[in-house]
């Protein structure tokens, strides 16, 4: 979609729990364009880990350590976790 | 101000993830001031029978570089509500055993009625925010848990 | 029927007075059965500092032929009001120094909330009922405390 | 008041806490005439350690270890106690 280099951007997404299980890898490198949001992200690795799509309506996010929303921007290296409802304690 | 008075006090507090053993006894003496008068704990540890379902042990796993901020995040708003003087919690990963200790919350406080509800909030809240997950290994199968009133509904789907 | 299980469930359950150094660790530890997942705990300790009075050390008494007795009364009264598992009292008499547990109180239980309101209710329910006393030693004198909420309204004049 | 040997009666009385210093000892027997009552016994220990008077409004009374009202009836042997305001915990 982009035909400029400077739009494109690389995140860094984290797997947890049964997220990290279903996705059969602990971290992923995805490629999108700017501008971008989580949902972007969502999108990109559902398509390319159907499993972990099968988690889709419980997983929350989170985008450099902080809860995040699906509206929420990305930028270029940012930290995105997909973790399934946590229960610690 | 609110932050200043929280990063004074929080010079004691402690928040902590480990692999190994945690020594409940020595965890909450580290929370006892001049000031205060009672510690409030809670000891959660590893259940042996669910509703009929045997456990043989747990697995813990967390995104330790977000737990333990949202820990802290915890004990800032903690503060804001209750009237308490130190906060401590230390919650183990990896391989727990049956009776195995996973999480310490410690809470003094010069009354204890504040140190009770702040240390019942926070459980709640770490139970709820702190990402932690658990997987439980049972005599017939395993199982990752569902948390308590995950706030996926809050954020994103 | 309740009493019964009262009974039978008490096998583990232990109420002490004793003039020794308490390890709340320790007795914290010895509630913990196999279908529960939480021990909540009170710690109460000497404090130093109370409304800029400095405390220098407390001795207690007790009338240890009816504390016991009213030790276990309250505990049977939890059961009846608290889904719980185990309780443990421990209270320590004579001198104690700045910073010395005075009073441990575990309760076990297979959810968390009961154990907090259990736990919460018998340290209530014990500082206004159990024949126990205490003096304080200041820097500048001494004096036996009042306690809270004490049962002298109900009980003759 | 009492004509027979039978009427008479003797209770033992604990004083504890505050009540056992201005009392100056930690027990005594009390002499009295049956029937009698919480009421009695205080009356008779009043009289006798004038400063444990001091605490009549603020102090409890069990009587064989279970808490008592003024009302309550003491019998031969019973053990009463003096219990100012507990304060454990």
């Amino acid at each position: 979609m982009s035909k400029n280099n400077r739009d494109n951007i690389c995140v860094k997404v984290l797997f947890f729990g049964a997220a990290r299980e279903a996705a059969g890898t602990e971290e992923v490198d995805i490629f999108t364009t700017f501008p971008a949001t989580v949902q972007t992200v969502k999108d990109a690795v559902f398509s390319r880990y159907e499993k972990v799509s099968l988690f889709a309506r419980s997983l929350m996010i989170s985008v450099n350590r902080e809860y995040a929303a699906d509206e929420t921007a990305v930028n270029d290296l940012d930290e995105i976790a997909f973790l399934p409802p946590v229960s610690g304690g | 101000m609110a932050k200043t008075e929280f990063e004074t006090r929080s010079q004691t507090d402690f928040f902590e993830l480990t692999t190994k053993k945690l020594d409940v006894g020595a965890i909450m003496r580290r929370v006892v001031p001049a000031e205060c008068g009672a510690t409030v704990v809670l000891d959660g540890y590893v259940r042996q029978w669910t509703s009929g379902k045997e456990t043989l042990y747990l697995v813990y796993e967390a995104y330790e570089a977000m737990a333990l901020p949202e820990m802290k995040k915890l004990s800032a708003a903690a503060r804001e509500q209750f009237e308490i003087t130190h906060i401590g919690i230390v919650h183990r990963l990896g391989r727990l055993e049956i009776g195995e200790t996973s999480v310490v919350i410690a809470v003094a406080a010069p009354h204890r009625k504040a140190a009770f509800s702040a240390c019942e909030w926070l459980i709640m809240e770490l139970k709820r925010t702190v990402p932690i997950w658990k997987k439980e290994f049972y005599a017939d199968g395993s199982a990752w848990m569902k948390g308590e009133n995950t706030p996926a509904a809050e954020h994103g789907s």
